[in-house]
């Protein structure tokens, strides 16, 4: 199974890509997405090296909800900013993260994570990869902010990337 | 169909997986590629040669690429012009391949091989379409092999050259689409034949725009035959490029008169209105000036690559000045005429490749040299190939300007006409006659000695044989000269081309 | 619509002119682009602006739009691109060799006082 | 033959052309009698029938004349050059030249047809600018052979449109048909044109004033034997022209006006020149122009008397002048000069020599009782019939002023060689010569004198039929005979030889004033004419041809402007047509003004690089939309995607090319082009709305609409016609960008040697740069989207045929996706990953095309004829495999062979040449 | 098509239209490039996102068939415009540390640094061996 | 009630186009040009999903998805000009 998955997370993820792109789910799709979640991880493995491990969790799927519901939020957060906040009453900060998480994967997921949610841009990592450097719109409190980063989306990545 | 009627792809075919073959080829294994790419170029010419005689008939075949008939896909169109115009190019391919190999050109660089053969196929296909969309195609085949082949060797001066040869062609095909787009947008064809039919039968008010059409599309076709104003190219490209390379190109410009031959009549003919005989009011002012201005600059040329360039340029003057008449005789001279100065043109280029490569670090400039290597042997073949350049007896040139002559003996501007040629010759006769005294003749001061060690004798194969090639088309000047008084006669003849085409049974 | 285009095609034209005429290989190629752009558009506008209805066959409909000159163009594009990659290059491996990136024919010591 | 001639030795040389002129002149002479008896022998083999052109031999009795003239010295002359040669002379180059040149008079002399006569006369120059410029070393050789070359080449040009008039106005360019149509041509209007044409070739052979000055530079020629050649046949060329088209053209005023004042100008300015030079040669030389100028006059005055008279002075002057050059060859070879102020007094030294130089010098002179005494007498006889503008004395007058002068310099030549002090040049002991040198002239000398003592017997009939042919009537009465009784022409004579006398007498001090004078030297004038000629065309020809792209391509605008306007005026008011327009969203006419405002940018930002380039983006991005807006799904997908491969191109070149703002162009250039680009968008936008407003009429893609599924078995229109209808485009357009790909890797992959090595190995970036190349999210960022990327080429390739897609979208994915881990993980993380070569990927692809093309003839159907079918499998169900997808995979293998070609290529250039410093030059 | 998809389908388009208008206005009106990049996150996210359910709503209403390749784009513009946020942050810091700012700093100012003796990787390499390097993968 | 809402949707977003244009062109900053130009791309797709919604047919689909896949590459390139000038390497 190992020999032919060797990356069950990106052939399950290119699987769905296809079925979407094909937008039906007949027999012949199916062979042929499957075919193609199979050799394409293969075919282009050596771009890849050292491929973390994800886990399929409650945690993954808590933690896609938690930014949806988060992105949501913060985009009427950010338009009323945007539309009736003047610039000079903006309290734009650096937020430096200490992140905890090892993995290059990891720390893009998280740092895409935050770029996401508006209000909030991963502008830079540290040259040793232990902090991250986001740009936010408008924080009152930094640490609460960087606290709740953490929390919120860090906290479950180190689960997903055990 | 049988075997024999697909033979009208070979001239296609061949150049094609001849140089993809070289391409995989030439890696590893120099020789055999470069021996796979001369096999190419000699089947390529028999080929030819089977389709000239099968064009011998007089009828026009019609073979329609993906079993599309005319004119909704693209055919190949054999008649005696096209037949020719390929036995020419794979001839001229052939002798200049063969001296490449055997100077060992073809290893100054990359990908010769391929280049040569793709640029192979670009003319062969440029001379076998029946559509102008596909010409256009072909042209850039065509060209962008002659870019490649053009830089072969490199250099400052050749990239700085090609810089400009480059830009000004590209320019050249955004014309031609634009001249294109308006012709389909006009006709709503693509084919040839069937566009010719469709202009004529055009409402009143768009003949001017079938006019701007014929205009530019012309303007292209003089930009490739490196017609003045739109000349300025040819010289600096083809001195700088290698000899070899510039002895092919010899047949470029030719493409631009073909592509004039062939369109002008067929689409622009005598029932177009507006668009009637379409270049006709600006073609001959413009080839007097090209003619005097190249024979001006093989007079004035410092180097024997420039003056051969400008030979071409000259060639290729007197070449259009006779066939704006449009008259049948006058294009069947100026196919001849065209023949000649396109073997000549190369011979040029062949031989002062071999002038160079036995003058070491005197190059091609036209100063005296100490003696050098077969100093006696080029000198006999650069003195033919000049008498063959510039039009004097015995050899062909000389019946190419008799006949050039002849046929516009009741043009309107006859006056100007003779005296363009002859004028030119004279010209040419007095430029040639300074550099070949000034390289073969005048000894160097205070040199002594050989300047280079070149001695072999294999690298007058290539210049003898196109000499060869100019003396049998001496020889057979009659047959030859039949041969484009028919194949004139044909061009003209456009309703026996449209009923061909359009009438052609095959395809879906 | 009709206007737009033809308009866009004639700024597209004027820009591609001035540029290709600047006297630096780089200009040039952003002159030749423009050219591009515009002559792509122009064959494209020959086969007549349609809005909404793609050339994909489907029974019984008689209104599409052209779709030769869409081939045409496509193919024009693929031409272009090939033909800009190596006028770019050759452009680059020129100044390398030259130290000049100029097209004026201006001898180089004199471009650079 | 000539091979082989250059290489065997002197003696076989001399052997081979000697046998070559023998045989020639023995069949000759075996024909003379028929001839002269009426026959006409005659052979014909055609050649170019559309130019009436063929090999049309004659020998009538004028042919024969000169033909053996020039086959008969030709082999005098043959048995003169073995004695005069010597042993480290080219002999075989030098007689294979005048073998040529023999062939090529008897040529002229024996043609039927004025083409072929073209052909010969032509071939004369070019042979004689070989002989001349033999010995090449020699600065003189080479310009005398260029000068005569470009007078005598140059007029045979307007001899060449003169006959091309004269076949035209006769109705044939056969020679025997022509000479019965005179009065036919002398009616037509070509007949002025055509004669002045032609008299121009012959004057210009035949060295007539103005065109005489070639002549004596000729001398320059390593021998007076090849000088001879010259003087006595080459020359005379013009001479026999004229004589041979006698009865067509002779005998109207024009005529008369032009070949009789020209003669006779020419007489008498070539032989007061003749006297006062001092080369031998040159001496010989201007005699020669003057004799021809007898000639031409003679001829001129269109009588059959006068005829009679040329021709047998032709025959005279060909023995007295071959051997006056034979024996100027002698002294030269003897004495080391030619400077006759360095001799004298050599009778006693070399009597042989000197009394065949005498005899011929007085036949020259017309002294009796040589045959030269008899034509000047006759001449003389002619020009007391003649009368000009009412005057009858003026032409005798003159004629007597020749005729002294030629007394005079003969007797000069003879007396000043000969008699006298005795100067012997370089050696201190000259003698006569061996039997090879001294019989040709001998012999010579010997005829003149025949012609002298026993003329009717010698040269009557032949001077009689020659006569008849000339006039082209019945053969004249003629009467050669030394003495015709006290007659004005004897009077004439022999006041020409007191006044010749008298003349020589006064020489040293008339030889004073003429050195002294300020005389306008021909030759000087010609070069200094010449040499203008070459400045001024180099001048215009640089001026022209400055390696400016910006004058090409101004040009080229120039051009397509001028040309549209040509059409545009014809447009007249029918610029917008019938079609209804199409309404503009609010959408499009934003994307218009970003589009417009873009281009504006780019013009204006210009030599701010980078920024033109993000505007060149907002451009691109705009005209996507168009395709989107304009019902062009493919166009807009093909255009996002190149779009972007050509900005990271852009990108990367612009890296190693200069950054700083170019210079800028002065304010008028800038105003021109401006002018030059606002005329050509107008003219463009005019074109496309003129075209965009007519209604369609029928056009071609209705069959393809109608017969994509059915017959192309695919619903994407677009595509079915990129791989089915028009494959064939396809195929060349794959291939333009496989060679571009070949192309660009020919010139990126050596650019690491030489001067552009060096110059990337000192390049520095100037800008400073952040120290981090592969930035963390984006590298990992790129490695999921590899495949994700891989994937949908995939899905847009397979669905090509019937949804926008296709193989050359699907291989600009691939090449993006691969391109993107390049950029984000560096060049050689990446290019140790990857699996194909682009060589290969291009030449597979290229061979996939063709193959599919070909598969189609094994089922007996034209080249890339397409096949589709519907297949059933279990499970998977229903689909379509088509041979339109082989051909798309050809597609996709190209594109993306070529552009990863470009891209990779030029992006490793700079890392390359910062590794391999010392890879200078070898490979 | 039922009015409820309708009502639907006209909600979701104007509430992306509109957070795309918001996200380019917040372009236009903020005071630096660093604030500025907050408002296309907007566009990104919910104006297309919203946008993108809205057609897939609306195919499915008229097409009657479930098509939802639409959100495919969001997926990819998940993934990458994070990235390019990222990068064009990173050209903002190179240019604020390379002095080369001529516009207004971000109200936030200099970003502080990460740890005593280490600085963003923009300023500094990223350490061989740490997850910010990825150059020994 | 869809089709004014989609030509309403379709004006706010040629409006927001229109916005980018003027920060591209304002600038001042490279990294606002370049901010605009890939906030453009953006408003692109939008565009296109809205133009197939208006025209009622998903075939400009693969456009939309490709502009989302690719047109990130070009913001990527400038700016990795702007920091490194060689943008491979
Ligand atoms: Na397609
Ligand atoms: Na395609």
């Amino acid at each position: 199974m190992r020999a032919l998955l060797p990356h069950p997370a990106l052939s399950a993820l290119l699987f769905l890509v296809w079925l979407l792109m094909a937008n039906s789910v007949t027999p012949g799709g199916i062979v042929l997405g499957a075919v193609f979640a199979i050799v394409l991880p293969r075919f282009t493995r050596p771009f890849w090296p050292d491929r973390p491990r994800v886990r399929f969790n409650r945690a993954l799927l808590g933690y896609a909800l938690v930014v949806l519901y988060d992105i949501v939020v913060a985009n009427f957060d950010v338009a009323r900013l945007i539309l009736f906040r003047r610039n000079r009453d903006l309290r734009a900060r650096w937020l430096v993260v200490p992140i905890a998480l090892d993995t290059p994967e990891a720390i893009t997921v998280l740092a895409a994570t935050i770029s996401l949610t508006p209000g909030t841009v991963s502008s830079d990592v540290s040259a040793d990869g232990r902090f991250l450097l986001v740009h936010a719109l408008d924080v009152a409190d930094p640490a609460a902010e960087i606290a709740r980063i953490k929390a919120r989306y860090e906290a479950r990545l180190l689960r997903i990337f055990a | 169909m049988t075997a024999f009627d697909h033979l009208i792809v070979a001239p296609i075919v061949i150049p094609a997986v001849t140089a993809a073959v070289a391409l995989l080829v030439m890696r590893r294994r120099r020789r055999l590629g470069a021996a796979l790419s001369l096999a190419g170029c000699v089947a390529g010419l028999l080929a030819a040669v089977a389709l000239l005689v099968t064009a011998s008939d007089d009828a026009i075949r019609v073979y329609a690429i993906g079993g599309w008939r005319a004119p909704f896909g693209i055919v190949l169109v054999l008649d005696r012009l096209s037949a020719a115009m390929l036995v020419l190019a794979s001839l001229l391919g052939t002798i200049v391949m063969a001296h490449a190999v055997i100077t060992a050109a073809d290893r100054k660089g990359w990908h010769f091989h391929p280049l040569f053969q793709f640029q192979l196929l670009g003319l062969n296909g440029a001379f076998l379409t029946g559509d102008l969309f596909n010409l256009f195609v072909f042209f850039e085949v065509l060209l962008i092999a002659s870019y490649g082949l053009m830089l072969h060797g490199q250099g400052a001066a050749r990239l700085k050259a090609g810089v400009a040869y480059v830009v000004v062609n590209i320019v050249g095909s955004a014309i031609f689409l634009v001249a294109l787009g308006l012709l389909y947008g006009l006709t709503g064809t693509l084919n040839m034949a069937d566009m010719g039919v469709r202009i004529a039968m055009l409402p009143s008010g768009d003949g001017g725009l079938a006019r701007i059409a014929g205009l530019l599309l012309t303007a292209v076709f003089a930009l490739k035959a490196a017609l003045v104003p739109l000349h300025l190219w040819l010289p600096r490209t083809y001195a700088a490029t290698m000899p070899v390379v510039a002895a092919l190109f010899a047949i470029m410009t030719k493409v631009g008169v073909y592509a004039m031959i062939r369109v002008v009549p067929l689409v622009f003919g005598a029932t177009t209105g507006e668009a009637a005989w379409v270049p006709s009011p600006w073609l001959a002012p413009a080839a007097i000036v090209t003619a005097l201005l190249g024979f001006g600059g093989v007079l004035s040329g410092r180097g024997l690559r420039e003056s051969a360039a400008f030979a071409v340029l000259g060639s290729t003057g007197s070449l259009l000045l006779v066939l704006a008449a449009w008259t049948p005789a006058a294009t069947a001279a100026a196919l001849f005429y065209l023949i000649n100065a396109t073997l000549a043109g190369a011979a040029l280029f062949l031989v002062a490749d071999v002038a160079m490569r036995r003058r070491g670090q005197y190059g091609d400039a036209i100063v005296p040299t100490p003696r050098f290597a077969g100093q006696d042997a080029v000198g006999l073949l650069y003195l033919a190939t000049c008498i063959a350049a510039i039009g004097l007896p015995p050899l062909s040139g000389f019946i190419g300007k008799l006949l050039m002559l002849r046929a516009t003996v009741d043009a309107p501007a006859q006056p100007a006409i003779w005296a363009t040629i002859l004028g030119t010759t004279l010209i040419g006769v007095v430029g040639f006659a300074r550099s070949g005294s000034a390289i073969f003749w005048k000894p160097a001061d205070g040199g002594a000695g050989l300047v280079s060690a070149e001695r072999s004798r294999a690298d007058l194969t290539a210049p003898a044989a196109a000499l060869g090639a100019i003396v049998l088309l001496t020889v057979f000047a009659g047959p030859v000269s039949d041969w484009t008084a028919a194949t004139a006669r044909q061009v003209f003849a456009a309703d026996r081309y449209v009923a061909a085409v359009l009438s052609s049974e095959a395809g879906r | 619509m009709e206007f737009l285009i033809a308009s866009a095609i004639g700024a597209l034209v004027a820009g591609g002119v001035y540029l290709s005429l600047r006297a630096r290989t780089f200009q040039v190629v952003l002159g030749l682009t423009l050219l591009s752009y515009a002559v792509n558009l122009f064959l494209f506008a020959v086969g007549r602006l349609t809005v909404d209805r793609p050339p994909l066959y489907a029974k019984g409909v008689a209104d599409y739009a052209d779709p030769l000159p869409q081939a045409l163009v496509l193919t024009a594009i693929v031409i272009t691109f090939g033909m800009t990659a190596l006028s770019v290059v050759l452009a680059l491996r020129s100044f390398l060799e030259s130290g000049s990136d100029q097209v004026d024919g201006i001898a180089d010591e004199e471009a650079e006082s | 033959m000539l091979g082989t001639l250059f290489r065997a030795s002197r003696t076989v040389h001399l052997g081979v052309a000697g046998a070559a002129t023998a045989i020639g002149f023995v069949v000759l002479l075996s024909l003379a009698p028929a001839v002269l008896a009426g026959d006409l022998p005659a052979t014909r083999v055609a050649w170019v029938p559309a130019l009436g052109l063929e090999l049309s031999l004659w020998l009538d009795p004028l042919a024969l004349l000169f033909a053996g003239l020039i086959l008969g010295i030709g082999f005098l002359v043959v048995v003169y050059a073995a004695g005069y040669l010597s042993e480290d002379e080219p002999t075989g180059r030098f007689l294979s030249f005048l073998m040529l040149f023999q062939g090529a008079m008897v040529g002229i002399a024996l043609s039927n047809n004025v083409v072929l006569m073209l052909v010969f006369w032509e071939l004369t120059s070019l042979s004689s600018f070989l002989l001349i410029g033999f010995w090449r070393h020699t600065a003189e050789a080479r310009q005398g052979a260029r000068m005569a070359l470009a007078v005598t080449g140059g007029g045979g040009l307007a001899l060449i449109a003169g006959m091309l008039l004269l076949g035209q106005a006769a109705g044939s360019f056969e020679l025997a048909t022509i000479l019965t149509r005179g009065a036919i041509v002398q009616a037509s209007p070509l007949y002025a044109p055509a004669l002045l044409l032609i008299l121009l070739g012959a004057f210009t052979k035949s060295a007539q004033f103005p065109f005489h000055f070639w002549l004596p530079h000729a001398m320059a020629a390593p021998t007076p034997v090849s000088a001879y050649l010259h003087s006595a046949t080459m020359v005379k060329a013009g001479v026999f022209l004229l004589a041979r088209l006698w009865p067509v053209l002779a005998g109207t005023d024009l005529w008369f006006a032009l070949v009789a004042t020209t003669g006779l100008v020419t007489m008498i300015f070539g032989a007061a020149i003749a006297l006062f030079r001092t080369d031998l040669k040159a001496i010989l030389a201007y005699s020669t122009i003057s004799q021809l100028g007898l000639m031409v006059m003679l001829l001129g005055f269109a009588t059959p008397a006068a005829a009679a008279a040329a021709v047998f002075h032709i025959l005279n002057h060909a023995a007295f002048k071959a051997a006056l050059f034979m024996n100027a060859g002698i002294v030269d070879h003897e004495t080391g000069t030619r400077d006759i102020r360095r001799l004298g007094g050599l009778a006693r030294l070399m009597p042989l020599t000197a009394t065949m130089g005498v005899l011929a010098a007085a036949a020259m002179a017309g002294l009796p009782p040589l045959g030269g005494f008899i034509s000047k007498e006759m001449m003389l006889h002619e020009t007391a019939q003649t009368a000009v503008l009412g005057q009858t004395w003026l032409v005798p007058l003159l004629a007597t002023v020749g005729a002294t002068l030629s007394v005079a310099y003969s007797l000069r030549y003879a007396l000043g060689l000969y008699f006298g002090p005795q100067r012997t040049g370089e050696v201190a002991k000259p003698h006569d010569p061996g039997a090879a040198l001294l019989a040709p002239p001998l012999l010579l000398v010997a005829l003149a004198l025949g012609f002298g003592l026993l003329p009717m017997l010698i040269a009557g009939p032949l001077v009689t039929a020659t006569t008849a042919a000339v006039t082209g009537g019945a053969p004249p009465k003629i009467d050669l005979a030394l003495w015709h009784g006290l007659n004005l022409a004897l009077a004439l004579s022999v006041g020409a030889v007191l006044g010749g006398a008298f003349l020589l007498a006064r020489h040293a001090a008339l030889a004073h004033r003429v050195a002294t004078g300020h005389w306008v030297d021909a030759k000087r004038l010609f070069d200094a004419a010449m040499d203008a000629l070459v400045t001024a065309t180099r001048r215009v020809t640089l001026a022209i041809h400055a390696p400016s792209l910006q004058r090409y391509l101004l040009l080229l605008f120039a051009t397509v402007v001028v040309l549209g306007l040509d059409g545009a005026t014809k447009v007249g008011p029918v610029l917008t047509g019938g079609r209804a327009t199409t309404p503009a969203s609010p959408a499009a006419i934003v994307v218009w003004v970003l589009l417009l405002a873009a281009t504006l940018t780019v013009v204006v930002t210009q030599r701010q690089r980078f920024l033109a380039l993000v505007f060149i983006s907002v451009i691109g991005l705009a005209i996507a939309l168009a395709f989107v807006h304009l019902s062009a799904p493919d166009l807009a997908l093909t255009q996002i995607a190149v779009e972007v491969v050509t900005i990271l191109l852009l990108l990367l070149a612009l890296h190693l090319l200069p950054k700083q703002p170019a210079r800028l162009s002065s304010t008028r250039r800038r105003l021109r082009d401006a002018v030059l680009g606002l005329v050509a968008g107008g003219g463009a936008s005019a074109t496309a709305w003129a075209i965009m407003t007519r209604v369609r009429g029928d056009t071609i893609s209705t069959f393809h609409w109608a017969n994509s599924y059915s017959g192309g078995g695919g619903t994407n229109v677009v595509n079915v016609t990129l791989v089915d209808f028009r494959a064939f485009d396809t195929m060349g357009e794959i291939i333009v960008l496989g060679i571009a790909g070949l192309a660009i890797f020919a010139l990126l992959e050596p650019a690491v040697r030489g001067a552009a090595g060096q110059r990337l190995r000192a390049w520095r970036d100037t800008m400073p740069h952040s120290p981090e190349r592969h930035p963390m999210m984006f590298v990992m960022a790129t490695r999921l989207l590899l495949p994700l990327a891989l994937l949908v080429g995939i899905y847009i390739f397979l669905r090509g045929h019937n949804q926008p897609g296709g193989g050359f979208v699907a291989a600009l994915i691939f090449a993006i996706a691969i391109l993107l881990q390049y950029l984000a993980s560096g060049y050689d993380w990446t290019d140790e990953r990857r699996r194909i070569g682009e060589h290969p990927l291009i030449a597979f692809g290229v061979l996939i095309a063709v193959g599919t093309g070909l598969g189609s003839l094994a089922f007996g159907a034209p080249f890339l004829s397409s096949s589709f079918g519907y297949f059933h499998l279990p499970v998977v169900g229903e689909f379509e495999l088509a041979t339109a997808m082989i051909f798309d995979v050809a597609v996709a293998c190209v594109v993306l062979g070529a552009v990863m070609m470009a891209l990779a290529q030029l992006s490793h250039v700079a890392q390359r040449a910062a590794r391999q410093p010392d890879a200078e030059g070898e490979r | 098509m039922s009015s409820a998809i309708d009502l639907a389908v006209a909600a979701l388009v104007l509430l992306g239209a509109a957070f795309v208008l918001i996200g380019s206005w917040g372009l236009v009106r903020l005071p630096s490039t660093m604030e500025r990049l907050h408002g296309p996150t907007k566009a990104t996210t919910l104006g297309l996102g919203a946008l993108l359910v809205g057609s897939v709503v609306f195919f499915q209403g008229k097409l009657g068939v479930w098509t939802a390749h639409e959100l495919l784009i969001s997926v990819f513009l998940f993934i990458t415009a994070p990235i390019s946020a990222n990068m064009i942050a990173k050209v903002h810091l190179h240019r604020m540390r390379t002095g080369a700012l001529v516009e207004p700093e971000s109200i936030a100012g200099e970003p502080p640094a990460p740890a005593p003796d280490v600085d963003w990787a923009t300023f500094q390499a990223p350490r061989d061996g740490s997850s910010a390097s990825t150059a020994g993968s | 009630m869809i089709e004014v809402a989609l030509h309403i949707a379709l004006g706010a977003v040629a409006l927001a186009l229109l916005l980018n244009g003027w920060r591209l062109l304002k600038g001042p900053a490279i990294g606002d040009r370049i901010v605009a130009l890939d906030t453009m791309v953006i408003n692109a797709i939008a565009v296109i999903v809205l133009i197939g919604m208006i025209g009622g047919n998903d075939t400009y689909f693969e456009a939309a998805l490709l502009l989302a896949m690719v047109g990130f590459v070009g913001t990527i390139a400038y700016c990795k000009f702007i920091l490194r000038g060689d943008i491979v390497e």
